[in-house]
């Protein structure tokens, strides 16, 4: 066991990668002489070089579209986008043509690319740079999707992204840069696709990810305090989906709540609800409740951005209605 | 419908001296309020070492004309016209502030200044002057339009698509680069092969200078060159030479240049030497001196004024995402109560 | 009465607006003398001048913030992206820009931009001209969003985009531009952000909006003949959205389904079916069934594409299974 | 890893020629195809009149050289080797196409040949070269990239952020712009103030021509030269003028534009020019009639083919969103069966 922040797991992720694979590189807006503006990449340019650690000029749209052509070139790049608020510059890159290159061109090739991003509040870094954009890489099909809500998979759901054989958008959380946990990183972890039974429960099942899993452990701690037994799942990839893990909690429970940073309206939990909704629909004794972000954007005021994402307060709060 | 005013007078070196003063103090304050804990978040943007650029250019400018800024945008919104008291309220995230406490420092705006808004994404608010300068040629008021960012904006392609339609379109449209050398931790030459901006402006068939910003009068004496051209409908790029004295943002200690670096850098102080030729021609230390007092003691106030002021309230997060007619977003926990009620 | 194409009526609405108000002007790629890529602006230019009808050089990006900037500056721009396939170049000026001003700005300002553009399936046009983006467009908060799928609405919907204080995406489908019927403009037609019951039925509602409304509504007419009652909405606009009109076929029904072009997974189907799954929960016998489009590329080929997404075939079958 | 080859030999007047009939013929096909309702959609992009700078730059390309081209490129990926009846099956939407009837014109590419792939997007495809680029000269092997573009893609952002990047990394990255005047219905003039595209490029620090397009041995030696310098570390741009004979899509006539450009746009046919230096130069037009009658049968025969070929199989639309070892989406009518089973 040894303790290690989620910043230093993605750093060991990164660095084991490029020792073990020549082809693995970094590139990216200030991720090499300067460390990452989170900090993830310290250190690296020093042990790998500048040839490893490519710092660009602020140019996304075309920084991503490297990251395409050096995949297809044979190449494991790690593309570096600073906010996945920055996402919108680069979506034709990424849906457009990462997404779509292995389907169109008929399976001649994949773009085995990983883009890593963080997003999320905290900060009060406003309201483009705040956001929680996932739900724009899960509708997009040929995307593969992956946040990381513990340290461990910090470490592990990077490693395995980088085995992928197509797009990868590795979406941290801001927020958790200095979550520390004591960690074995040689325990076996859940297979790439697989979902994590956290804390088992039967009387409710509440679904998570990122940075949100805390707040819904946090809930049902307190929770169990009530009596009430809420199993917390983390999905730790949205696509692949484990839908099998989910449906397994749900249908114990009889009850299911979604909880995600993002926006509510056609976010990930409409996703995940309209899912065990329709899939679980016989075990359901009340509606599936989905706890998101408020549809607004978020403000630099702290108050009003604590307030437009879910809190452990919220998640109590409703689950107890839930269950009344 | 906002026309233009007349060409600005008050554009001696004295004026420019104060502008510029009061910039470096305001910018000292926003230091200040960060270090008490007081400000919203740490994504503080000084512009300490660019005030030239800020009162050069906007000297240049009119009432009526339009702009938008980058995220280091204080010094050009105060040569604008701001109230140092609404601007430090919004950079604490508080009601009083120009956007109640939503927008913060790198989202700050005056629709009535022509402010039409700061931006945290690098070069998010180029285009919107070219649709500026569209309606205001449309509509004939001889308001231009501004556009003002940093070199590590020359990276982003949509600086040149908005500069190819001003051109091609003969529009009141100006592009200025406040060359600070830096973009966070990447310095001009490691971000691009020709430093040279202008040129790159020029092929675009855009007017364009670059100009040293040590020397306001020179910035202000550009930029009206390069602002009455686009106002007869030559477009104009503009780059003014500085040093971001600073590190990028609040928390930046900028390890990564050197302390050589730096000092050269900040040797070329446009504030100090402004005040270095207002003595030298003739204006005495002690007037000088009185006038940074009286600026220190308008930008004091403005910090305790933001601690002191009120959080926006809650229900102001569902505020302002539509028109006020339109109903508000239904806030979650409403929705949930209501789901669950099941009548 | 009289008889107009779609491609006619969306015309008629910007002519009707230019004419009344001199704010109001359009710009785009090929939208003056080509007369749009669809032809839907063609001869407007002859009418209303080359400043009212601007042709851009491609770059979608900065099209779309000129929009925003003239939108700011008082005018009323209507932006012609010429495919929503390309709104991954505009995301950042969409989403960051028009969707956040109003509010980052605490309101000083609003974006009156009406963004034209046309997607989906229909033309063999291949994965990067065929797709259905609305998700993209609903999950993002400040962003009105209108779709019409008749030709009376392609006349005021466009009207009442025009009339929005707010950025509205106003999403054609390329198959429907030819589609012709007899329409009376100055009937009364339902209020922005009104659905409307485009057939009636009680024992099944089936929700869809754009293209699909017609699969649906031919797949109803199959259904009568089967006994089979099913009330079929047009949402028209997906945001505001009426969820008013949705409930109550919905509790009347009992059962329900929700048609949508957009891929299946996190799209608009989802945020659907969640919200009916959470707010009718006590009235329904079954599931929501999402009737969505597969989560994958759109091909060239016409058998592919077109199995890509719902037919009415599909509808009936999937009807006729959730009255089973 | 892919290796570059050795210089091309092939590269005679002649060769040339049988290569841009080659081009012309195919292209005579695929208007053809669609004229017989067996193409998949109306999206063909026909590069007619646009041989010489397919034919003129990839006859300075080596084998193991990798290109991305714009949704105009049957004519540079037939330079490049691609094999006719591969391509018309995939124009006309076929399994037996390179991408198996998913792609089709616009989405055509053939790995084995270095065709990073078509793009129905403008600009799509540039900044895939710099990462190819990047990858050629991290690994030594000694390719080059070349992006294919025409002068629309002038507009496109992402071109100057790519370019900046190549200069800036020094890439073996090329940039090739086929300025065939027209972008749709918009003519470069009016899409652009200078029209002297390669100046955009020397501002970023990239080698750059412009080359008329009528001579393709002025194409083949101006790319030559450009190529050679960026296999060397200095990235470069090249301009060649042509003209587009034909509508920018099948169905388009061209209403926008004068018959008497036409005249003269096609009046600088690259493929009539290079049939009369070979005759000026003592070629018997017998030979070159032999030439076109046997270059004609071979692209007939790929229409007789293409029409002849099967369909894609249904299940082939879940195929390939993803690697061939992970599980397929679900079919949505598979899933409404489960759901509904209910179990
Ligand atoms: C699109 C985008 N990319 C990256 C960032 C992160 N970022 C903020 S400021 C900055 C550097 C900008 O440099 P420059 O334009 O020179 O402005 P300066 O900070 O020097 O005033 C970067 C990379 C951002 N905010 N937006
Ligand atoms: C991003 C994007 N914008 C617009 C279009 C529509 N479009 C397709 S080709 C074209 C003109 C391109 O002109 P050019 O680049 O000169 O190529 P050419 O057709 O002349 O070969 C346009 C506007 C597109 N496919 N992609
Ligand atoms: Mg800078
Ligand atoms: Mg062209």
């Amino acid at each position: 066991m040894e303790t290690l922040t989620y910043r230093e797991a993605l750093r060991r992720a990164l660095a084991d990668a490029m020792e073990e694979d020549p082809d693995v590189f970094v590139i990216g807006e200030e991720v090499g002489r300067y460390g990452g503006a989170y900090g993830v990449t310290k250190g690296l340019i020093e042990q790998f070089g500048p040839d490893r650690l490519i710092d660009t000029p602020i140019s996304e749209a075309a920084i991503v579209g490297t990251g395409v052509g050096a995949a297809m070139a044979g190449m494991r790049p790690v593309v570096e986008l600073m906010y996945v608020d920055f996402i919108g510059m680069t979506m034709d890159q990424l849906a457009n043509q990462a997404a779509k290159i292995r389907y169109m061109f008929g399976g001649q090739i994949g773009v085995p690319m990983v883009l890593r991003t963080q997003g999320g509040t905290g900060r009060s870094a406003g309201a483009q740079h705040s956001q929680s954009l996932e739900a724009y890489v899960m509708h997009t099909p040929g995307l593969r999707l992956a946040m990381p809500a513990t340290v461990a998979d910090a470490y592990h759901l990077l490693r395995q992204a980088l085995r992928q054989p197509d797009p990868v958008v590795f979406i941290e959380h801001k927020a958790l840069y200095a979550l520390s946990e004591a960690v074995d990183l040689a325990a076996p972890v859940p297979d790439w696709g697989r979902a994590a039974l956290r804390r088992p429960g039967g009387d409710l099942a509440i679904v998570s990810y990122s940075r949100q899993l805390h707040h819904a452990l946090a809930a049902a701690e307190r929770l169990d305090a009530e009596g009430i037994a809420a199993a917390v799942i983390d999905l730790r990839t949205l696509n692949p989906l484990d839908f099998e893990t989910v449906r397994g909690a749900v249908e114990a429970a009889g009850r299911a709540m979604v909880v995600s940073e993002g926006p509510l309206t056609a976010g990930v939990a409409a996703e995940l609800a309209a899912r065990i909704s329709e899939e679980c629909f016989d075990f359901l004794e009340n509606p599936v409740l989905r706890v998101a972000g408020e549809d607004v954007p978020i403000s630099v005021s702290p108050g009003l951005e604590a307030a437009s994402v879910p809190t452990p307060e919220l998640i109590v709060d409703a689950a107890r209605r839930l269950m009344a | 419908m906002t026309k233009t005013g007349p060409a600005p007078s008050n554009t001696g070196l004295e004026a420019h001296y104060r502008q510029m003063r009061r910039i470096r103090s305001f910018e000292e304050r926003v230091g200040e309020l960060f270090v008490r804990g007081e400000s919203a978040g740490s994504m503080l943007h000084l512009s300490i070492g660019e005030e030239s650029a800020a009162v050069g250019v906007c000297s240049a400018m009119r009432d009526g004309d339009t702009f938008t800024t980058h995220h280091r945008g204080h010094g050009i919104f105060l040569a604008r016209g701001a109230d140092p008291n609404r601007m430090m309220a919004e950079i604490a995230g508080k009601a009083t502030g120009y956007c109640h406490g939503k927008g913060g420092s790198m989202h700050i705006a005056d629709m009535s200044l022509g402010h039409l808004g700061a931006n945290a994404i690098v070069g998010g608010g180029i285009p919107a002057v070219v649709g500026a300068a569209l309606a205001a040629r449309r509509r004939g008021t001889g308001q231009l339009s501004v556009a003002f960012f940093g070199d590590g904006a020359m990276g982003q392609g949509i600086l040149y698509e908005s500069m190819n339609m001003a051109a091609l379109w003969d529009l009141p449209a100006v592009f200025v680069c406040i060359n600070n050398q830096w973009g966070m931790g990447t310095r001009i030459d490691q971000a691009t092969r020709v430093t040279a901006l202008h040129d790159r402006a020029a092929a675009f068939g855009l007017a364009a200078e670059t100009v040293d910003g040590r020397d306001v009068r020179e910035v202000q004496a550009a930029a009206a060159r390069i602002l009455d051209g686009a106002r007869a409908g030559r477009p104009g790029f503009l780059a003014v030479e500085c040093y971001r004295f600073f590190g990028h943002a609040r928390k930046d200690k900028s390890p990564y240049r050197s302390p050589k670096e730096e000092a050269a850098g900040r040797s070329r102080d446009p504030v100090a030497f402004a005040r270095d030729a207002l003595i030298a021609a003739g204006m005495a230390e002690a007037r000088l001196d009185e006038i940074d007092q009286a600026i220190a003691t308008e930008m004091e106030a403005s910090i305790d004024a933001a601690i002191a002021a009120e959080e926006p309230p809650l229900q102001a997060m569902f505020r302002d995402v539509f028109a006020p007619d339109a109903p508000e977003p239904e806030p979650l926990a409403r929705r949930i109560d209501r789901v669950l009620a099941r009548d």
